[in-house]
């Protein structure tokens, strides 16, 4: 069962390396923050099977404070990344 | 070792594991050198800090795990993500500036080799592994405390913990420092807006709540389990900062009495417990036996938080606007 | 009965991987970004949601499993929310191709 | 060759990279985010050494696990103070660089920094 969930995590790994590369090239805002979105989920789900593989089982309550603080990151670039878009950020007002 | 136990098959495979998850890590953290825009470089330090934390994980360390997943890559990435948001108009005439071979050729060799002694010296570390972790065991029935991290932040080394804080607090007086002067005790950060019946304000009603739960649930594991009042206070900073963001609170005026009083909690109710402990026990931050893990506790809680104000109010910056604005 | 459980976790495990896959494949394939956001949801909440599906056999106790079952649903809700926000910001970019 | 070794040769190229990046990239945001890299690189060495030292029933030795945790959350606030003095001189020069000569390019009003 190990080296079954061990594979998964090689796989999920993989994907995640993938995402990586999506936010590199872009190729526009909303691509980068759908790849980052595609990395925090994918990163929750490496640490859920590794905590499982490795019998850690405080990995959960690292999978927990990881969703919040991925769910607020990810809210903050969306946000602020956009901010040329919205009025509340002085500094970041250039043009589309 | 986790795997010691395995046929020696499994241990390539979990070796091979290993050298996938270094690898995704390094592609984060070149990605976080090598883009060319700071927002993409920012998204990938990020990640890297996520599977950094799996890394933790993986070493035996959940206790850094949490930290590095709520810190180190949540906090410091919200932290980047604004700051590269504001100083996004200056990155053009930035691209002209890059250095050219003549610089870079001598910056890769000393990389390099920085990088090599490092890794010369993870190969040549000497074994058996010098280690305190039976000393920390032998004396962890002090604080009757299941968790041997938090006995050594809390109990061994609490002095550490105490001066940590102070920091955080100097960090922050710090950055309130750099205000004008107009705008001093005046509110931090622009005045976040967005539509009150939009997404954005209905995950900021629903989120923290549950956060509010998870980041306490933290702390009070922390006692026996992984966790503590740094990460714990971590959660409830992002969350606050969350609804900050959702306009539907704003920043308190840095000049605020109530906020002040809640900054200096933390600090204060360990220092008197540090002193009683040099009235009653045998020294500067000693407990007495019997007390000593309430004592911890009430520490842990009210750090948790000063923590949360302090870590929010970093985050949010320099006083930006005149008071009673 | 660990041996049903293991069929679950294995069949539920991998279906989540398919997920993922297909999430990705989609991420990097579909013509444009609304599409392209509609692939990303599926790994999001039915990829993660089988994960944790199949390793809840694997929960050490009752309280380890809520906790499983509350991580999914913080990643659903900020999930949700989140590519809400991203859609608009394809808007306002233009769906370029 | 164990989990350790493979994380710790990790931490020498993160610490090598993070180097470079501070050396070579002319965007003082950029040479914060490279420094965050070369901090969490040491931090990752402390937890090899500290998985090294497994003992006594734990996963690692505590003592540079705790080091640790004290050092992310100081990485984190000397982060912060850094990034406020940065946006500090964004403000008042209206630019962020660090060349001596571009300070008075765009400047609105140079304040008392």
């Amino acid at each position: 069962m190990t080296e079954f969930l061990t594979a998964a995590l090689g796989f999920i790994l993989a994907i995640l390396a993938v995402g990586l590369v999506r936010i590199l090239r872009g190729p526009g805002d909303a691509d980068r923050m759908m790849a980052a979105q595609l990395i925090g989920t994918s990163g929750i789900a490496a640490l859920l099977l590794l905590g499982t593989v490795s019998g850690v089982p405080a990995a959960v309550d690292v999978a927990l404070t990881l969703a919040l603080l991925a769910a607020f990151t990810s809210i903050a670039f969306v946000k602020k990344g956009t901010a040329r878009f919205e009025t509340d950020a002085p500094g970041s007002t250039e043009a589309e | 070792m986790t795997f010691a136990s395995m046929a020696f098959g499994s241990m390539t495979f979990a070796l091979a594991l290993e050298i996938v998850l270094a690898a995704v890590v390094l592609t984060g953290a070149v990605w976080a050198i090598a883009a060319r825009e700071t927002l993409p470089a920012v998204a990938g330090f990020v990640a890297y800090g996520l599977l950094l934390s799996l890394v933790w994980v993986h070493l035996g360390a959940p206790d850094v795990a949490l930290t590095e997943a709520a810190i180190g890559s949540g906090l410091t990435g919200a932290l980047l993500v604004g700051a590269a948001a504001r100083l996004r108009l200056s990155e053009v005439p930035m691209a002209v500036e890059h250095p050219g071979v003549i610089l870079r050729m001598p910056a890769a060799v000393l990389s390099v080799t920085v990088a090599a002694a490092l890794a010369a010296s993870v190969l040549l570390l000497p074994d058996p592994a010098p280690t305190l972790a039976p000393s920390a065991a032998e004396n962890a029935a002090a604080t009757s405390l299941g968790n041997p991290v938090t006995n050594v932040l809390m109990a061994f080394r609490a002095m550490d913990t105490l001066l940590e804080k102070i920091v955080l607090l100097l960090a922050l007086i710090g950055v309130w420092s750099l205000a004008p002067d107009r705008f001093w005790g005046g509110r931090p950060g622009p005045r976040h807006y967005a539509d009150p019946q939009g997404v954005l304000a209905f995950v900021a009603r629903v989120l923290p709540p549950v956060g509010i739960i998870v980041g306490i649930y933290i702390l009070w594991t922390s006692a026996d389990h992984p966790g503590g009042a740094f990460q714990g206070g971590t959660i409830l900073a992002a969350m606050w900062l969350l609804v900050m963001m959702a306009g539907l609170t704003d920043a308190p005026p840095v000049g605020e009495r109530r906020l002040r009083l809640l900054l200096l909690a933390g600090p204060v109710v360990f220092l008197v417990i540090g002193l009683s402990g040099l009235a009653f026990g045998d020294a500067f931050l000693a407990y007495p036996m019997a007390y000593a893990k309430p004592l911890i506790l009430a520490i842990e809680f009210a750090m948790i938080l000063t923590i949360a104000v302090t870590l929010g109010l970093l985050v949010a910056g320099p006083p930006e606007r005149e008071p009673g604005s | 009965m660990s041996f049903v459980l293991d069929i679950v976790t294995i069949i539920a495990v991998s279906a989540g991987a398919f997920f993922f896959l297909a999430g990705t494949v989609g991420l990097l394939r579909f013509p444009d970004t609304l599409t392209r956001l509609h692939a990303l949801t599926k790994a999001d909440n039915l990829g993660l949601g089988l994960m944790v599906l199949g390793l809840l056999p694997h929960a050490g106790s009752l309280r380890d499993g809520i906790k499983l079952i509350c991580v999914w649903l913080i990643v659903l809700l900020a999930g949700a929310t989140v590519s809400q926000l991203i859609g608009y910001v394809a808007r306002r970019e233009g769906s370029r191709p | 060759m164990s989990a350790a070794t493979v994380f710790g040769l990790c931490a020498a190229v993160a610490v090598g990279l993070g180097l470079y990046g501070v050396i070579t990239n002319p965007q003082p945001l950029r040479k914060v985010l490279a420094f965050n890299l070369i901090g969490s690189g040491v931090f990752t060495f402390f937890g090899v050494v500290a998985r090294r030292g497994a003992a006594a029933g734990f996963g690692g030795d505590p003592i540079p696990q705790a080091l640790v945790i004290t050092g992310i959350v100081v990485a984190f606030s000397a982060t912060a103070l850094a990034i406020a003095l940065l946006l500090r001189l964004f403000q008042a020069t209206g630019s962020a660089t660090l060349r001596a000569d571009a300070s008075t390019s765009a400047g609105s009003h140079p304040s008392k920094l």
